[in-house]
């Protein structure tokens, strides 16, 4: 039998998706762009507006739109886009601090249970457990025991956080466990330690990086319901949630103070299921 | 209305009988504090289910007759004769008498039922039932302002006292029989046909809970309620604006939205301060933009029609931010940060402690805001542990006003939230409470001690008096209420 | 299946168990107690002495949790402190309340989700896809309590034709036309954000479903795209969304603490709110309890519809 | 075939399909003539299934088609959805490579009979019913078979119901792309006999794609050879094996491998040690006994093949002898220790080499992996040493830096070679490591391995259910059956004059190529 192919010729079947252009240039670019602005306005929106976020006008009770104030002033005098912008800033803090943090731990008790049966169990019903209470619910419970602020909003987050990131995890070193790629590493003598490290990992870490874009938007909302329940970032501090609280209360007066709030979350989490879609696409599912 | 000069206007058109009355409310019954606490609800059905021996007046400080017929002092203010109204029926159809008065304020008394009048009533040492229309009571000494007690109590079935803490029953002789409560959804009265103070117009009165003060604003605005007890002040104005419905300050049972003083907080024990903070106060904004108008700013707890009110001590701390400068300059040591706490739910207080925060920064006091949920208010209020400063209302203020200052806790000479006692304000205390006669000269000189004292010390910043306020329809005519916010509707009728 | 369940309770118990003890611990962690709000603002301490020992607060807390937990099991769920009465009388009826919302709700965002998902999938209109996403979008990113508030004032003020909240006069199943008509508004309110994430769901499914190769087979024997959508694709792609929709579960009980409270429902999430805020714990205790049990339930129902969905799993092939 | 242009059932002229820029099929003339079977051939990627595809308009909206492909009178390019979906299923119907997904998992075999006999006429339940019986009997299929779901039956039974679904609505041509890859040797020979049986029976057309040589000498009337998407030939089937006229499809048949092609080779142990020595192992999965009471023993030097049909244990046994898995009783030992003590002396080559590379690690990565693990090599010597073992499966330094997913089906196995003898293995285990390549890369990478083993002199154990690929490479073959070795000896003798039953149908199974090449 002879050899046909003595050079290695151009490789057949290769298909090689070419993730980061496909990523950048559909759904990913808009998601991003979309980000990307509401990052931005928070960022040097309120260098752009004359109007201090805290400032109490006089005389500038619940005024309509005008040149001076875009969007109005609210209840208490102050500047309604100057407040949303400032706000932007706050659950973007919380999206971007609470969100990672309960990404971590979540992932490092999911990865870690799987190491041991017993462990895995026990930490498979802690989760269960803490996702079986309603994210609301958890959340005014848990306002209740440490008080309402921004910082209860955050753990409040984290604590949501935990059981998803930790069940995704879980569930996604279990299967790159079976993978052959995996085995061959066993087989060639590597330990335990070097094989969750360099193989198991790396692998299992493209679905957290999806849902961390989902629950970027969840943040948001729990941060909007929990001032709706008024345990939510404490005033006078900006909120998307309190300028979306406060215009609610006057919506047949002026609709556009809530159009404001509504319109950056509408676009942030349009932004953030863009980009877990396109992440999803180049992952190739 | 019990009578024409305090019902409300508007009430044009002939009364007419039939129909069911809907109101709406945004708290829920809590039937164990139905005495102690006075939420839109509890007031509701005090108002409609209970009587009591006598009605102020919301007018004038003058007691009607209700249960009670007429009254008299004896032994210089230390007896008191009662003579009952005859053939008043409870609901359960049993003969009201003696003994029922009796019981009524003795389990007023009683430290579970936990009265707000409990100091006063503790002061009659003995009831005496002589016959089923007679009634005497001893006084441990004469005080001003047992006819508030009089006015407060509700008269109790003592054959169903029991029941009222589950809610499943409340018995008393109103206009109306509570037929039953459902948790979080409604309350349902009837008709007391045998009504003392003859038959009401309306056949019922169904009570709705909606707990969303945005809702209920809704529902009075659609008619699917003619009367509706806690919606938003800005709310209100806007329905009104709308037509067909009329917001009405409940006048004669006023509120005191007031900024609470820790004493004992470092830099706040400085007298200065505290008058630093009641002159850096914008009361006309507070007012104005939160209240809507509804009420007027004081710098003494008391309203207008109170025998107390003095325009020229009330107009003491008018805002003056130079003032309050310079008083916090002779201070002289800076202020630490002074924390701020109010009940995070509420929407009203919320916005008055920003406001109160962007007074005091104005003038040099750094405040930072504390919301705490209204339990660990109510707990940080009774236990005194308010930190440094807090904005909520009082009341009591509309009664006799030694009232005030022996049984309203912040006001309370003995112990109060404030941390503040002064022998002075003490005396001045008991001794307006001490006097046989709410009114006169000798009471007039007594509650000006008072004033004088509350304002030296100013352990707390009142803001203004404010107005509860019912919206109605104006298909729902002849809505009337007592100083206690108590709805009556013996008298309405659906136009 | 009854195998099947058997082989679940355990861990399912178990979640029970640790819930509880979560429960019971959380909530004593609460600062504020509700014999101060009971005895009310101006009660002198000893009176709040006086009436934490009436109701047993006073006590060790393990023994408070053992006769909590005592009681669960002889259906004793005991009395509420505030909010007044027996707490089996009050979850019961709140219970039947949240029940009713929230399954109309539930088959609101199921039909919502049926009907769009597969057309957002198989379609190949630029215009319709883009109404899609903005529908989705927007079901997605409209908080509850924003959708409620405009509902009610649309609906109910300016149009009034449905009413803006409350529960039918004469109870659930006197008429259900007037039911249906105090329904309608809470229920499309509290499906709209689950019907939303369900459709991208569904419809993300379905693609996947689209591009397998039993798909491939029945197109290229002449089956109509409908058809291969509707017949083929769609029962694949529903155990999956069973699954999901029991994950909603969750999100559907939150929102109940919102829109119950906006469309003044008297159910179980405004009762576990009032419960919270007074410090009603004997209440709280027994919802969060409830919530989580209801929580196990749904996933077992899940597991069990998914299983029976799909012929390998029923017919004890591989999964 | 002259009556072939006169009247064909389908003419296809001028095909051309590309997806963006790059074109897969550059204009493709074929056409069949009722009754005929065109077997289409050629490498992997060389454009068959786009040829079929573009037929019956299956392709992706990212495909430009153009050119003619006409059905009787109908051209079906460019046609409508509606258009086509009447001729799909009616006129054409498909039959598909995988019988395990192409059929749907959720619904019976009935319905999804039903549901395609139902798309091209009006028919109740019950006649759609009774329908599939007769279709179900007509593919050889009890009619019990109308109740059960996919996953109950063997994938013969799938692929008879994949045929059955073609058949439904009795069209003129039955495109068959890659009908019996995935099927065992023994299951792939009942399943062309039933596609001769059914031209025979009831004329009608086939276009057969395969890159299976002895398929095409089995069932073809005519053979169509394509290469880069292009035809290059087009010939009787006898007439291509005696005589094929291009050279691509010279060696196309020069890479098949043919049973009792090589001399017989014979090993003669140099040590009285064994490689590897398994003894009365028994492997169970639950209560299913996968490997029962196995026994064999490799040689220093030596290479065994293990064959035997899917699902016989193959793979359990070479797992059991890598150490990955621990046998229910017996002993294993390797080099006389135990196999997992052994590992720095082990190479394993897996069946599937683009599953078994980590998709994040560069080609040098993998490849070196086992020597950083061992500490065996580092800065330099390693980068050498990674350099050296490239170049002895021969890719190109040049591939060092690429992820897996960069190479082709044939590198992507060599890499996994490269990375079993990177230790310099005493022992190397390869399981399939060509089946999922196609012939011209098979052979290559036969041909490596039996270089590299006669050159490093390591003993082999080779797992494959391909008799010709074992009797090419091995010095001794265990034939494996329901997990009991059923026969065993030296190759020539075991896969040439089988004296077992069961080796004997095996053998049977094979497509006899040498026919083939003999017909003329
Ligand atoms: N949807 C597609 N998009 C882009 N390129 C494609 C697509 N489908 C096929 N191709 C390319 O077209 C070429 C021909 O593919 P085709 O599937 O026809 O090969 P084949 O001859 O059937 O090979 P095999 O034997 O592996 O099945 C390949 O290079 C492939 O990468
Ligand atoms: N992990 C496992 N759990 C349960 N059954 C298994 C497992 N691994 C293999 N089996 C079963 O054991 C039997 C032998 O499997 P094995 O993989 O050894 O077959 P094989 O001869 O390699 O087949 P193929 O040619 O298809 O690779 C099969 O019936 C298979 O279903
Ligand atoms: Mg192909
Ligand atoms: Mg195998
Ligand atoms: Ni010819």
């Amino acid at each position: 039998m002879t050899a046909v192919l003595e050079d290695p010729v151009e490789p057949v079947e290769v298909a090689v998706p070419a993730r980061p252009r496909v990523f950048a240039r559909g759904k990913g670019l808009i998601g991003l762009v979309l980000v990307g602005v509401v990052v931005l306005a928070g960022l040097v929106g309120p260098l752009l507006v004359p109007w201090d976020p805290y400032a109490q006008l006089p005389d500038a009770n619940l005024l309509g739109p005008s040149g001076a104030h875009l969007l109005g002033t609210d209840d208490l005098n102050r500047d309604v886009l100057a407040r949303l912008l400032a706000g932007i800033r706050v659950d973007l803090l919380i999206s971007f601090t609470a969100v990672p943090v309960g990404a971590l731990i979540g992932c490092a008790v999911g990865a870690l249970a799987t190491v041991n049966n017993v462990l895995d169990v026990a930490v498979q019903r802690l989760f269960d457990v803490l996702l079986a209470f309603p994210q609301l619910i958890l959340a005014i419970g848990l306002a209740a025991v440490i008080g309402p602020g921004t910082s209860s909003v955050m753990v409040v987050v984290v604590f949501i956080e935990i059981p998803v990131f930790g069940r995704l995890l879980r569930a996604a070193v279990l299967k790159v466990r079976e993978a052959q790629y995996v085995t061959a590493a066993e087989v060639v003598g590597a330990r335990k330690a070097h094989v969750l490290r360099t193989h198991v990992l790396p692998n299992s870490l493209e679905p957290v990086l999806v849902q961390l874009a989902l629950s970027m938007s969840v943040a948001v909302f729990i941060e909007g319901a929990m001032s709706v329940l008024g345990i939510g970032v404490s005033p006078p501090e900006p909120s998307l949630g309190a300028v979306l609280k406060t215009a609610l209360g006057y919506l047949d007066l002026n609709p556009l103070f809530a159009a404001g709030p509504l319109v950056v979350t509408a676009v942030l989490v349009l932004g953030f299921q863009l980009i877990a879609q396109a992440a999803n696409a180049a992952r190739g599912a | 209305a019990v009578d024409a000069q305090t019902a409300p206007a508007g009430a044009s058109a002939a009364p007419k009988s039939g129909g069911v009355a809907e109101l709406g409310v945004n708290l829920d019954l809590v039937p164990a504090n139905l005495f102690t606490n006075s939420n839109v609800s509890i007031t509701t059905v005090v108002g409609l289910v209970y009587d009591s021996l006598v009605r102020y007046d919301r007018q004038k400080l003058e007691a009607k007759p209700r249960l009670a017929t007429a009254w008299e002092q004896a032994d210089g203010g230390s007896t008191l004769n009662i003579t009952l109204r005859k053939g008043v029926k409870f609901h359960s159809g049993r003969e009201f008498t003696s003994a029922d008065v009796k019981f009524s304020l003795t389990s007023y008394a009683d430290p579970k039922w936990n009265g707000q009048l409990a100091g006063t009533a503790k002061t009659i040492t003995a009831i005496e039932t002589p016959a089923p229309d007679k009634v005497v009571l001893k006084l441990a000494h004469p005080v001003s302002n047992l006819l508030d007690l009089l006015d407060t109590v509700p008269i109790i079935d003592s054959e169903t006292a029991a029941e009222i803490g589950t809610g499943k029953k409340f018995v008393g002789t109103g206009a109306f029989k509570f037929d039953s409560w459902r948790p979080n959804t409604d309350l349902t009265f009837s008709r007391n046909d045998d009504y003392w103070g003859g038959k009401p117009y309306l056949d019922g009165v169904h009570v709705r809970v909606i707990p969303d003060a945005q809702s209920l604003a809704a529902a009075v605005k659609s008619g699917q309620v003619q009367l509706a007890r806690g919606v938003g002040y800005r709310d209100a104005e806007a329905a009104e604006a709308a037509g067909g419905l009329k917001a009405i300050p409940l006048e004669g049972a006023e509120l005191q939205a007031y900024v609470g003083i820790n004493v004992s907080a470092p830099g706040l024990d400085d007298p200065k301060v505290r008058h630093a903070i009641a002159y850096a106060l914008d009361k006309e904004r507070i007012v104005k933009e939160v209240y809507r108008g509804k009420g007027y700013p004081v710098s003494l707890p008391w309203p207008r029609t109170s025998p107390a009110y003095d325009q020229e001590l009330d107009n003491r701390f008018r805002r003056d931010v130079a003032k309050a400068k310079s008083l916090l300059a002779e201070h002289g040591a800076a202020l630490p940060e002074v924390p701020l706490a109010y009940p995070g739910t509420d929407g009203v207080q919320a916005n008055i402690a920003q406001i109160v925060q962007n007074n005091l920064a104005e003038v040099g006091i750094a405040v930072k805001l504390e919301p705490v949920d209204s339990t660990q208010f109510i707990k940080q209020l009774i236990g005194a542990q308010f930190p440094g400063l807090w904005v909520t209302n009082h009341s009591w203020a509309q009664f006799t006003p030694s009232t005030l200052t022996v049984s309203a806790y912040p006001f309370n000479a003995k112990r109060n939230s404030s941390h503040f006692s002064s022998p002075a304000y003490t005396a001045a205390a008991d001794n307006a409470w001490k006097l046989p006669d709410a009114t006169g000269a000798a009471a007039t000189a007594a509650y000006k001690e008072l004033s004088n004292q509350l304002l030296d010390g100013t352990f707390l910043a009142e803001i203004g008096v404010v107005f509860e306020q019912v919206v109605v329809r104006d298909g729902l005519q002849g809505v009337d209420w007592t100083r206690r916010r108590e709805l009556d509707l013996s008298k309405a009728f659906l136009a | 299946m009854t195998r099947y369940l058997l082989r679940r309770a355990p861990s399912a118990l178990i979640v029970l168990w640790l819930a509880s003890v979560l429960i019971f611990l959380v909530i004593r962690a609460i600062p504020g107690d509700a014999a101060a709000v009971l005895a009310g603002a101006d009660a002198p301490p000893e009176v709040v002495a006086a009436i934490r020992h009436d109701l047993g607060l006073d006590l060790p807390v393990v023994s408070q949790y053992l006769h909590w937990l005592g009681g669960l099991f002889t259906g004793d769920l005991g009395r509420s402190y505030l909010i007044g009465g027996d707490i089996a009388d009050l979850v019961g009826a709140g219970l039947g309340n949240t029940l009713t919302l929230t399954l109309a709700a539930l088959v609101i965002a199921v039909l919502v989700a049926l009907l769009l998902g597969p057309l957002w999938a198989a379609t190949r209109n630029r215009w319709v896809d883009r109404a899609l996403t903005a529908f989705h979008t927007a079901a997605v990113a409209l908080p509850t309590f924003v959708t409620g508030v405009v509902l009610i004032i649309v609906c109910g003020v300016w149009f009034r034709v449905l009413p803006t909240g409350g529960v039918p006069p004469k109870g659930m199943f006197d008429r259900l036309d007037i039911t249906a008509q105090y329904l309608v508004l809470p229920a499309v309110c509290l499906a709209l954000p689950v019907a939303g994430v369900l459709t991208g769901f569904l419809a993300e499914t379905l693609r996947a479903e689209l591009r397998q190769d039993y798909i491939t087979t029945v197109t290229a024997a002449g089956v109509r795209r409908r058809e291969v959508v509707v017949r083929h694709a769609l029962r694949g792609a529903l155990p999956v969304v069973v699954t999901t929709l029991g994950l909603q579960t969750g999100s559907l009980l939150g929102g109940a603490v919102l829109v119950e409270s906006i469309f003044s429902w008297p159910g179980l999430g405004l009762l576990v709110e009032q419960g919270i805020t007074r410090r009603d714990y004997p209440v709280v205790q027994v919802l969060l309890i409830l919530s989580v049990a209801v929580f196990v339930l749904v996933q077992l129902l899940t597991d069990v519809v998914h299983a029976y969905l799909d012929p390998r799993v029923r017919l004890g092939g591989k999964a | 075939m002259s009556t072939t242009e006169r009247n064909p059932v389908l003419a296809v002229r001028g095909l051309e399909v590309s997806f963006g820029p790059a074109p897969a099929v550059r204009g493709v003339d074929f056409s069949i003539a009722p009754g005929e079977i065109l077997a289409l051939v050629g490498e992997s990627g060389s454009g068959k299934s786009v040829t079929a595809r573009a037929v019956l308009g299956l392709l992706p909206a990212t495909a430009a088609v153009r050119g003619s492909a006409k059905l009787k009178d109908r051209e079906l390019v460019g046609a409508g959805e509606e258009e086509l979906r009447e001729v799909r299923g009616r006129g054409i119907a498909m039959v598909f490579q995988e019988p395990a997904t192409a059929l749907n998992p959720v619904h019976t075999i009935g319905w999804q009979l039903s549901a395609v006999l139902r798309a091209h006429r009006k028919a109740t339940r019950a006649e759609a019913r009774a329908e599939a019986v007769r279709l179900l009997e007509l593919v050889g299929l009890p009619a019990a078979s109308v109740v059960k779901y996919p996953h109950q039956l063997s994938g013969g039974q799938k692929q008879r119901v994949v045929i059955a679904l073609a058949l439904a609505n009795e069209p003129s041509l039955i495109i068959a792309d890659e009908p019996t890859t995935a099927l065992d040797v023994t299951v792939q020979a009942e399943i062309l006999a039933l596609l001769r049986d059914l031209r025979d029976r009831l004329g009608t057309a086939i276009l057969l794609i395969t890159h299976n040589m002895g398929v095409v000498a089995d069932l073809a009337d005519r053979v169509a050879v394509m290469r880069r998407g292009e035809l290059v030939e087009q010939a009787e089937v006898g007439d291509l094996f005696a005589r094929p006229s291009h050279t691509y499809t010279r060696e196309l048949l020069a890479a098949v491998p043919r049973l009792g092609h090589r001399d017989p080779a014979s090993y003669s142990a140099e040590s009285t040690t064994d490689a590897l020595r398994l003894a009365e192992i028994v492997v169970r999965f639950k209560d299913f006994t996968a490997v029962d009471h196995v026994g064999l023993r490799i040689g220093h030097g030596e290479v065994l093949g293990l064959v035997g049909e899917s699902g016989s244990g193959k793979s359990t046994i070479g797992r059991v002898a890598a150490g990955l898995l621990r046998p229910a009783s017996g002993t294993v030992s390797v080099f006389g220790g135990d196999p997992v003590a052994a590992r720095r002396d082990l190479g394993f080559v897996f069946q599937d080499a683009g599953g078994s590379l980590n998709p994040r690690m560069t080609v040098a990565d993998c490849v070196g992996e086992p020597l950083r693990v061992h500490k065996v090599a580092r800065g330099e010597e390693y980068r050498r040493r990674v350099a050296e073992l490239l170049d002895a499966v021969k890719l190109p330094a040049s591939y060092a830096r690429r992820r897996p997913r960069e190479l082709s089906g044939g590198q992507r196995q060599r890499v996994g070679i490269a990375r079993a003898l990177a230790l310099g293995p005493r022992l190397v285990i390869a399981d399939e490591p060509t089946s999922a390549l196609d012939v011209s890369v098979q052979a290559a990478v036969l041909d490596l391995v039996t270089g590299l083993q006669r050159d490093l002199g390591f003993a082999c154990l080779f797992i494959s259910h391909d008799l010709a690929v074992v009797d090419s490479v091995a010095h001794r073959v265990v034939v494996l059956w329901q997990g009991k070795v059923v026969e065993e000896g030296a190759h020539h003798e075991v896969l040439r004059a089988p004296r077992e039953e069961y080796t004997r149908r095996l053998v049977s199974s094979v497509p006899d190529l040498d026919r083939a090449f003999a017909r003329v």
